[in-house]
């Protein structure tokens, strides 16, 4: 099979995660949120099993399968059973009207690729578009986090932001350690998730709002 | 040899003093190794001022790495020596009994040596890093001991004021001998001597070294912090800080100004002048109105600074218009005054000091009639109040003589600004010593002469032997300093030549006890002949007068226009006796308003006389400064209480910036 | 690859020594029972490394593909080990009088201890590793490290300082991780796949042929994620609370040591910026940053309550102005750089050992609490004074030298620039000097009835110890600095361009 | 050798002729008074009557008190022998310019006012205050006098201005006028005459240098009225041979250019005395207070003497 094909079916692959990308900020309820999370997580599996396959790199192979079995699968339900283990009211909370976070996030895709494309004309093309995807992804996933407020979807925001670098990670061409960057993500989110938890158990918080949790916020002098 | 072994002795005697600082004896071994330190630097700057040109250098492989620590003592700089460490062995010997009965002396008696040191050192110091290092470092230790007292809460705001303001300085002449440095950096000075600095460049080091070396010797507007540190410190540090810290700071003026800042227009000299002049009225305007004795003495320093800087200023525009002849005299009559400052004030804080010791106050108004109770105390301070006022025979009228000579002949300077400058500041000049002899006028004749206003007052005794005699050598050097000036004259002239060019000579057709500079007819004034005449005219008088008359003597009460109280109150005050210059002066400057309260008819209250003035410099530049520094805060402050998702968001946002940034420039 | 990578650096290499004991001391410590004997294991352990950084003096290893060590990070690697050495000596008092105050538990000790040395690991690690994505690895766990011992006091504060902390560095590390995939992705047209396009030694060689614009877009990620970890404004925020609600010695290490391997990294990549002729300046970026946070930081000072945050606000005015001198470059700023990275993690340090016994003396962080220490503990209030006022920039202590020629440089170059700092440098100093004064002097409170200020035991004398230790190493290098820090210092400077 | 005999000559004429100047100035105002008067050498014969007194001293009155009358006294006669009256031609001549005679009477006054503050009383500190209030307005001004002929004539020295005068360098200028304006004025207030002050008032709401002096009996009041009789001759003499040089003797002058110079003096001494009385009893007391606006305009006189130098230059 031709090299531009594989490249084409990279870029389509990195597109759809861009778009899942755009589906987590245009949902308004939490569980619609998980899903498209869900969905995001698989497409990047399978960018990720697309590239071991494109640059024969078995270790990749196992980048897709964390991707698939623990963001595709577990946090997802992780997060349902916390949703209402927790019973978190289930409706997105916006700080950022939903109209304007996706006109932001276009601009945000915008500039990403107005940098990237320019700067990786001599890079492998293999990374072009990749690179600005990831990114655009990237940006997209930190906007997630602020324009969202309760402490579900900014994890789900932070998670959106991590499988735009393993994107890029993967796209990279041989670039090595992956798997441990993927792991030590994978460390962080379930230490997301163990915190939210840990503090609820602790009955500390009435609900999950981080906003609420800031209710001290140091040194008042 | 000498020298090197008085400056390693000072941090021995400061380690020895934390130490057993416990004993009563410690404190006065300490001021007693300090008074032996210094004379031996006393001795050593006298062996280099000799005016041989083989200066000793020294450098050691300290500070900067690439740079070392390099030291010089050339005449300059052993002048300088002579005035710091007369007035450091006298406040030396002052302590040995002051500190005595001294509350929190174990707060002071440390860091003395270490401000004795640190002073020595910024006048050795040939690079730019040891220089700044001594510098802070003698304010460091002085701070310290503005705060030794450090339970009055003025003290510490003192303390606030006077160390921020010392780092101010600092941040002035950093960046002045970072320029000279060059981005190359080096910063001996002997390299920045042959450094040419553009236009731009010689105007910034030229202001720099102005605004930082004047702050820390108290030029209007930036001596806020004088009249609060030196008052907060324990006498004999007020006399070291008024005395002689704010020398060293002219010093440094001078070292950056006329040695290594090669370039100067006459227009620098211009502004000093005027800045020169306008401190020293405000200063003694400031002083003639206060009623607590030490901020009255620290005000005064002000104002002779101010007189002294009217000189270097002077100086500067001679030499910048290529007049040397005239720089010469105007810079010997500059450095005259500062070492006459260095005797007189010290003499007076110490004797302010011995005042405290005897009454335990500060305030005029329950002083009085210590003179007969203190007569050396008295009588020294008496000497001092009078050179202070440049009453002649005495050495403050020889040095404001001379200024003034060189005043009148700044508008042979072919620039307008001169010939209509000068003339304004000679005004301010003449207003200043005016003034100054009215001040102490006041002080002498509320806090030694009449009758005690308070029991303390009535109950003081005599100070003991070595506070006595360190306040009486100083006033016999009043006497020597203003009687043999052209001796002072040829001493300073060391010092000046290798700055001016050319060897400041008093004319020769006159002849030694004659002070003529320039030339003969231009006046001249000969303080050794005017001592004898005086004296003869003096024994004159009394001599007919006994002989004509009586010598009888009735002793006797005051006859006080017939109706005499034996209430002291009934006395003038410090507060009524400034009454009258407060109406001509205060009304405007000050905002002084009396308000005066009579009870009715029958009505037994007490009539009240209240009067209200506000310090123009401070509450128009430095609480503002304070208020808009809070306000800055208080709203910078909100960025404490942000949600995580604000944090982010400020993330976010400096990202996408930068982003941008790269992406405008890459277009570009 | 990676394996006979390490086949190499077990011939004996005092690296992987550095690098072992912490490890296998963290595993150690997480099982042994009974602080008492952890707390003075962890004090020997921290020894044995620092000993062991020591022997790097003498001969240096060669490189490896995995680790090495060069002129930039042999004295970071000392100074880290003998910080974290006094501070395990500093800990050992803490710890006791905090058992004593019962505020923590047995297992939360034993975990503290196992943390301590699994963070030093984590450093040391970023410190010496010859790969942009093992140091990255690195200061990720050093993150999740320093979480957990933030939060280790389980109040409120302490687990919303923590949070905060945790959420901000992660995603601050996100985008270091991008920027360093973009340097990958820069250096692999030219070194080939693999971990050669990520080793320092390699990279820097070959830098002036990567593609520029890439390396401009990534440092851009790499500034603001490593720049989160160091704490520059605006991405300061997660400092203060961690510093103040965290254990007093992790505030030590955190202000002494994290933030300077954070910066460490960032200039890292800056060496291979401007090795590289095409790129962009960075200094402007750098340069910005340093000024917002130093005016951020000098009037945050002026509204401090609580004492920790109050010198946590002070790292963050250090840091902008060590980044602010990077950022100027040319040899004397490189070199006030470094020379103000040691002094700083020094006296700050020092002077987090110091809070750390006011606060425990006085029972309280409110600063207005604290009063006239130089009356109730004259040791204690006088070396705090000097460390304050070296941590404010004055003679003769080190501080004073770095600022000096930062400024001066600066001035001597571009006015302009200099006049913002001279600015806010006053503006902090005028802040820090009355904070100090209103501590230091005054007449003391009546002491709390838990306060064993007076009588000094020998909890306090292991606290007192290494605060004098550090001063004293300041004063010192105020006035006289070591031939080959110097030598090192400026080689590095002329790297760093 | 001769400028020694003048020099003498000088010393002794300031003190013998002070009592008679004083004298024939309260004569003059008597007369226009239209009273008879005492004759003009009654304050010789008061002199002399102090002296016989014994004097009395507070038992508050420090040493100073007992030392200033001597003290004032020796300066302001000191200050007397420098200015050139008949000759210029004088020993002392060079010891002391106009800056320094400016200081001497300063001296006088210094001590003057301590010893007024000395006894204790409400009188001493009132007069002490005022008067020098009066001075640190006068002494800048007389100094700016001096600032502006020194600016005409390059010297300082009283006996080189004349010099530079007779030798006809000056015309008329306006800054001339001006210092002599403000000089007149300083004299008025130095020797306390109206409008500043009234030597003849015991009223202590007006009074200033008598306020001072009140304390005083016996032979230092004799010393204290003495030296104020010369310092009245001081100025006297100080205006006549600064801004009237003509006839005074130059150095190199025989005994007969002496003996005219004597002449012209005393000739000049009378008149400017008939003017100050003449002036004197025209004119009212002003209150305390307007003394700043008087001697500040005496201040401002100077200075613009000075400044007008280069307007003169300058058109």
């Amino acid at each position: 099979m031709n090299q531009q094909f594989s490249y084409d079916i990279a870029h389509l692959i990195g597109a759809t995660v861009l778009m899942a990308g755009f589906s987590l900020l245009y949902q308004r309820r939490l569980f619609a949120v998980l899903n498209s999370f869900a969905f995001q997580a698989l497409a990047l599996a399978a960018a990720a099993a697309w590239q071991a396959h494109v640059q024969d790199a078995p270790h990749l192979y196992f980048t897709a399968a964390i991707a698939l079995l623990f963001k595709a699968i577990a946090v997802p339900f992780a997060l349902h059973w916390l949703v209402e283990r927790l019973g978190i009211h289930r409706a997105v909370e916006t700080a950022l009207s939903i109209g304007w976070t996706m006109i932001v996030g276009v601009a945000l895709v915008a500039l990403s690729i107005m940098l990237v494309l320019p700067v990786t004309a001599a890079a492998a093309a293999l990374t072009r578009e990749s690179l600005a995807l990831a990114m655009s992804v990237v940006l997209l996933g930190m906007l997630m986090m602020i324009t969202r407020r309760n402490a579900v979807t900014q994890v789900v925001g932070f998670m959106a932001l991590e499988n735009g670098l393993i994107l890029a990670a993967v796209s990279a061409k041989g670039m090595p350690l992956v798997v441990e960057i993927s792991i030590a993500f994978s460390v962080l989110v379930a230490m997301t998730l163990f915190g939210i938890f840990f503090f609820r158990i602790r009955e500390r918080f009435d609900s999950l709002d981080v906003a609420y949790l800031e209710s001290y916020r140091g040194d008042r002098s | 040899m000498l020298i090197a072994g008085a400056l390693l002795s000072l941090p021995l005697l400061a380690l020895f003093a934390v130490l057993v600082g416990r004993r009563d004896a410690a404190h006065s071994i300490t001021y007693a190794g300090c008074f032996v330190a210094s004379i031996a630097l006393l001795a050593g700057g006298l062996t280099y001022l000799g005016g041989h040109d083989a200066s000793p250098r020294l450098v050691l492989p300290l500070g900067l790495p690439w740079l070392k620590a390099h030291f010089r003592i050339d005449n300059l700089s052993a002048l300088f020596m002579l005035m710091i460490n007369l007035g450091a062995a006298a406040a030396s010997a002052f302590a040995v009994g002051y500190s005595q009965h001294l509350p929190q002396r174990r707060r002071v008696t440390p860091f003395f040596p270490l401000f004795l040191l640190a002073m020595n050192l910024v006048l050795m110091a040939d690079d730019a890093f040891i220089f700044l290092v001594s510098w802070e470092f003698m304010s460091l230790a002085s701070w310290l001991m503005v705060v030794s007292d450090h339970t009055e809460e003025e003290n510490r705001k003192a303390g606030n004021v006077y160390l921020i303001m010392a780092a101010f300085g600092t941040f002035c002449l950093l960046p002045a001998f970072g320029l000279m440095a060059g981005p190359g950096g080096d910063f001996t000075f002997d390299a920045m001597r042959i450094k040419d600095l553009g236009l731009m460049g010689g105007f910034l080091v030229a202001l720099l070294a102005i605004m930082g070396a004047g702050s820390k010797a108290g030029l209007v507007p930036l001596h806020a912090w004088l009249p609060l540190a030196h008052p907060a410190a324990p006498s004999h540090v007020s006399a070291l800080m008024s005395g002689v810290m704010t020398k060293v700071a002219l010093y440094g003026m001078i070292r950056i100004l006329l040695d290594l800042h090669g370039t100067l227009s006459w227009h620098w000299g211009a502004g000093l002048m005027l800045v020169g002049g306008i401190t020293a009225v405000m200063g003694v305007l400031y002083a003639v109105l206060q009623d607590d004795l030490k901020t009255l003495l620290a005000y005064s320093t002000v104002e002779n600074i101010g007189v002294a800087v009217i000189g270097l200023g002077l100086a500067i525009a001679f030499k910048g218009d290529g007049q040397t002849e005239l720089a010469a005299l105007a810079l010997v009559a500059s450095l005259y005054h500062m070492a006459n400052h260095s005797v007189f004030k010290t003499l007076l804080f110490l004797g302010a000091g011995a005042v405290i010791s005897a009454t335990g106050h500060r305030s005029l108004t329950v002083l009085g009639g210590l003179l007969k109770r203190m007569p050396w105390t008295g009588t020294a301070f008496l000497v001092g109040a009078a050179a202070i006022s440049a009453l002649p025979p005495l050495n403050g009228f020889v040095s404001e003589w001379l200024i003034l000579q060189s005043l009148f002949k700044g508008p042979a300077m072919p620039h307008w600004a001169m010939k209509f400058g000068v003339p304004v500041v000679g005004a301010f000049l003449a207003l200043a010593a005016a003034l100054a002899a009215t001040c102490f006028v006041r002080a002498y004749g509320i806090a030694f002469l009449g009758r005690p206003r308070s029991t303390d007052a009535a109950q003081a005794t005599e100070v003991s032997f070595g506070m006595r005699w360190s306040m009486v050598v100083l006033a016999v050097l009043c006497v020597v300093l203003g009687v043999i000036p052209v001796t002072v004259t040829d001493a300073l002239s060391h010092a000046v030549q290798p700055l001016t060019g050319v060897q400041f000579a008093v004319s020769a057709d006159l002849g030694w006890p004659w002070l003529s500079p320039v030339s003969a007819t231009r006046g001249a004034y000969s303080g050794t002949i005017l001592v004898m005449f005086g004296l003869a005219l003096f024994a004159i008088a009394i001599f007919t007068v006994h002989r004509l008359g009586t010598q009888a003597i009735r002793r006797a009460d005051p006859w006080d226009c017939g109706h005499p109280e034996d209430i002291p109150q009934t006395q003038y005050t410090s507060q009524s006796f400034a009454q009258p210059l407060r109406r001509a002066f205060g009304h405007t400057i000050f905002q002084a308003r009396e308000t005066v309260v009579m009870p009715e008819p029958g009505d037994d209250a007490p009539a009240t006389h209240k009067v209200t003035m506000f310090d123009p410099i401070w509450s128009g530049l430095y609480a503002p400064l304070g208020r808009v520094i809070g306000w800055i805060a208080d709203h910078v402050n909100r960025l404490q209480y942000l949600t995580v998702r604000g944090y982010l968001l400020m993330m976010f946002l400096t990202l996408v910036f930068m982003l941008l940034v790269v992406a405008v420039r890459q277009q570009l | 690859m990676s394996l006979d990578a390490l086949i190499i650096a077990l011939s004996d290499n005092p690296l992987l020594l550095i690098l072992a004991i912490p490890l296998a001391s963290a595993g150690f410590l997480a099982v042994l029972p009974g602080w008492r004997l952890a707390s003075w294991l962890n004090i020997a352990v921290s020894g044995a490394t620092f000993a062991a950084s020591l022997s790097l003096f003498s001969h240096r290893p060669p490189d490896t593909r995995l680790l090495f060590i060069d002129d930039f990070n042999i004295y970071l690697v000392a100074l880290t080990t003998f910080v974290g050495f006094t501070t395990a000596i500093f800990s050992a008092g803490y710890i006791a009088r905090e058992a004593d105050s019962a505020r923590l538990s047995d297992l939360h000790l034993r975990f503290y201890h196992s943390m301590y040395q699994a963070f030093l690991f984590t450093m040391l690690l970023a410190l010496t590793a010859n790969n942009t994505g093992v140091m990255w690895v690195a200061v990720e766990a050093a993150t999740l490290t320093t979480v957990l011992m933030v939060s280790l006091y389980r109040t409120r504060e302490a687990i919303e300082a923590a949070w905060k902390y945790f959420i901000l560095c992660s995603v601050g590390i996100g985008l270091a991780l991008f920027g360093t995939t973009l340097v990958y992705l820069a250096a692999q047209p030219v070194m080939g796949d693999g971990a050669d396009a990520m080793a320092w030694t390699l990279l820097i060689k070959q830098a002036a042929r990567f593609h520029p614009d890439l390396l401009n877009l990534a440092f851009v990620f790499l500034l603001v994620g490593y720049g989160t970890k160091v704490g520059l404004a605006p991405l300061h925020a997660w400092l203060p609370d961690a510093h103040a609600e965290g254990p007093t010695p992790i505030s030590a290490v955190l202000s002494g040591l994290l933030l300077n391997v954070a910066l460490y990294a960032l200039l890292r990549f800056k060496m291979l910026i401007s090795a590289n002729p095409d790129t962009l300046a960075p200094g402007p970026l750098m340069i910005l940053m340093g000024l917002s946070s130093l005016f951020l930081s000098g009037f945050m000072l002026y509204r401090r309550g609580d004492i920790k945050r109050l010198f946590a606000y002070s790292s963050i005015e250090h840091m902008g102005l060590i980044t602010f001198a990077f950022g100027m470059g040319g040899p004397l700023a490189n070199f006030a750089g470094l020379l103000h990275m040691t002094m700083h993690s020094l006296t700050k340090s020092g002077i987090f050992f110091a809070v750390g016994a006011i606060t425990q003396n006085g029972g309280t962080k409110r600063l207005n609490e604290i009063r006239g220490l130089t009356v109730s503990h004259p040791v204690l209030g006088w070396t705090f004074a000097i460390a304050v006022l070296a941590i404010a920039g004055l003679p003769p202590m080190g501080v004073f030298m770095s600022e000096f020629l930062v400024v001066s440089s600066t001035f001597a170059r571009q006015p302009l620039l200099a006049i913002p700092l001279i600015i806010a440098l006053l503006v902090a100093f005028a802040a820090l000097i009355m904070r100090l004064q209103a501590m230091i002097f005054g007449a003391p409170p009546p002491m709390p009835r838990h306060a064993h200020g007076q009588q000094t035991t020998f909890g306090t004398v292991l606290a007192y110890t290494p605060l004098l230790l550090h001063v004293g190493l300041v004063v010192v290098a105020g006035l006289y600095l070591p031939a080959p820090l110097v030598r090192w210092f400026e080689h590095v400077a002329k790297l760093l361009g | 050798m001769n400028a020694m005999i003048w020099q003498v000559l000088q010393i002794i004429l300031v003190v013998a002729l002070a009592p008679l100047i004083t004298g024939y100035v309260r004569w003059v105002k008597a007369r226009l008074n239209g009273r008879r008067g005492p004759s003009p050498i009654q304050p010789y014969r008061d002199l002399y009557r102090l002296l016989q007194k014994e004097a009395i001293v507070a038992h508050s009155a420090s040493w100073i008190f007992r030392a200033a009358p001597y003290v004032t006294f020796a300066s302001v006669w000191l200050a007397a022998c420098i200015v050139p009256t008949f000759t210029t031609n004088m020993v002392l001549a060079p010891a002391a310019d106009l800056i320094a005679l400016v200081a001497l009477l300063a001296v006088g006054r210094f001590w003057t006012a301590l010893a007024g503050m000395d006894v204790g009383t409400a009188f001493g500190g009132l007069g002490a205050s005022r008067e020098m209030l009066i001075a640190s307005l006068a002494e800048p001004a007389m100094l700016m006098v001096t600032f502006s002929l020194s600016l005409i004539s390059g010297t300082t020295a009283p006996g080189q201005i004349v010099a530079f005068v007779l030798a006809g360098n000056v015309g008329v200028e306006v800054s001339l006028g001006l210092a002599l304006a403000a000089l007149v004025m300083v004299a008025i207030a130095e020797n306390g005459r109206i409008p500043i002050d009234n030597p003849a008032t015991h009223l202590e709401l007006t009074m200033v240098h008598e306020a001072m002096v009140l304390e005083y009996s016996g032979r230092h009041l004799a010393m204290i009225e003495a030296a104020s009789m010369v310092r009245l001759t001081l100025f006297i003499a100080l205006i006549a041979t600064l801004f009237a040089p003509w006839g005074i003797a130059q150095p190199g002058a025989g005994p007969l250019g002496v003996l005219v110079g004597m002449g012209a003096f005393l000739a000049k001494t009378f008149l400017l005395a008939s003017a100050l009385a003449v002036f004197e009893t025209s004119i009212a007391k002003m209150r305390v207070f307007r003394y700043a606006d008087f001697l500040g305009g005496a201040l401002l006189l100077g200075l613009l003497a000075t400044i007008f130098l280069y307007v003169s230059e300058a058109v």
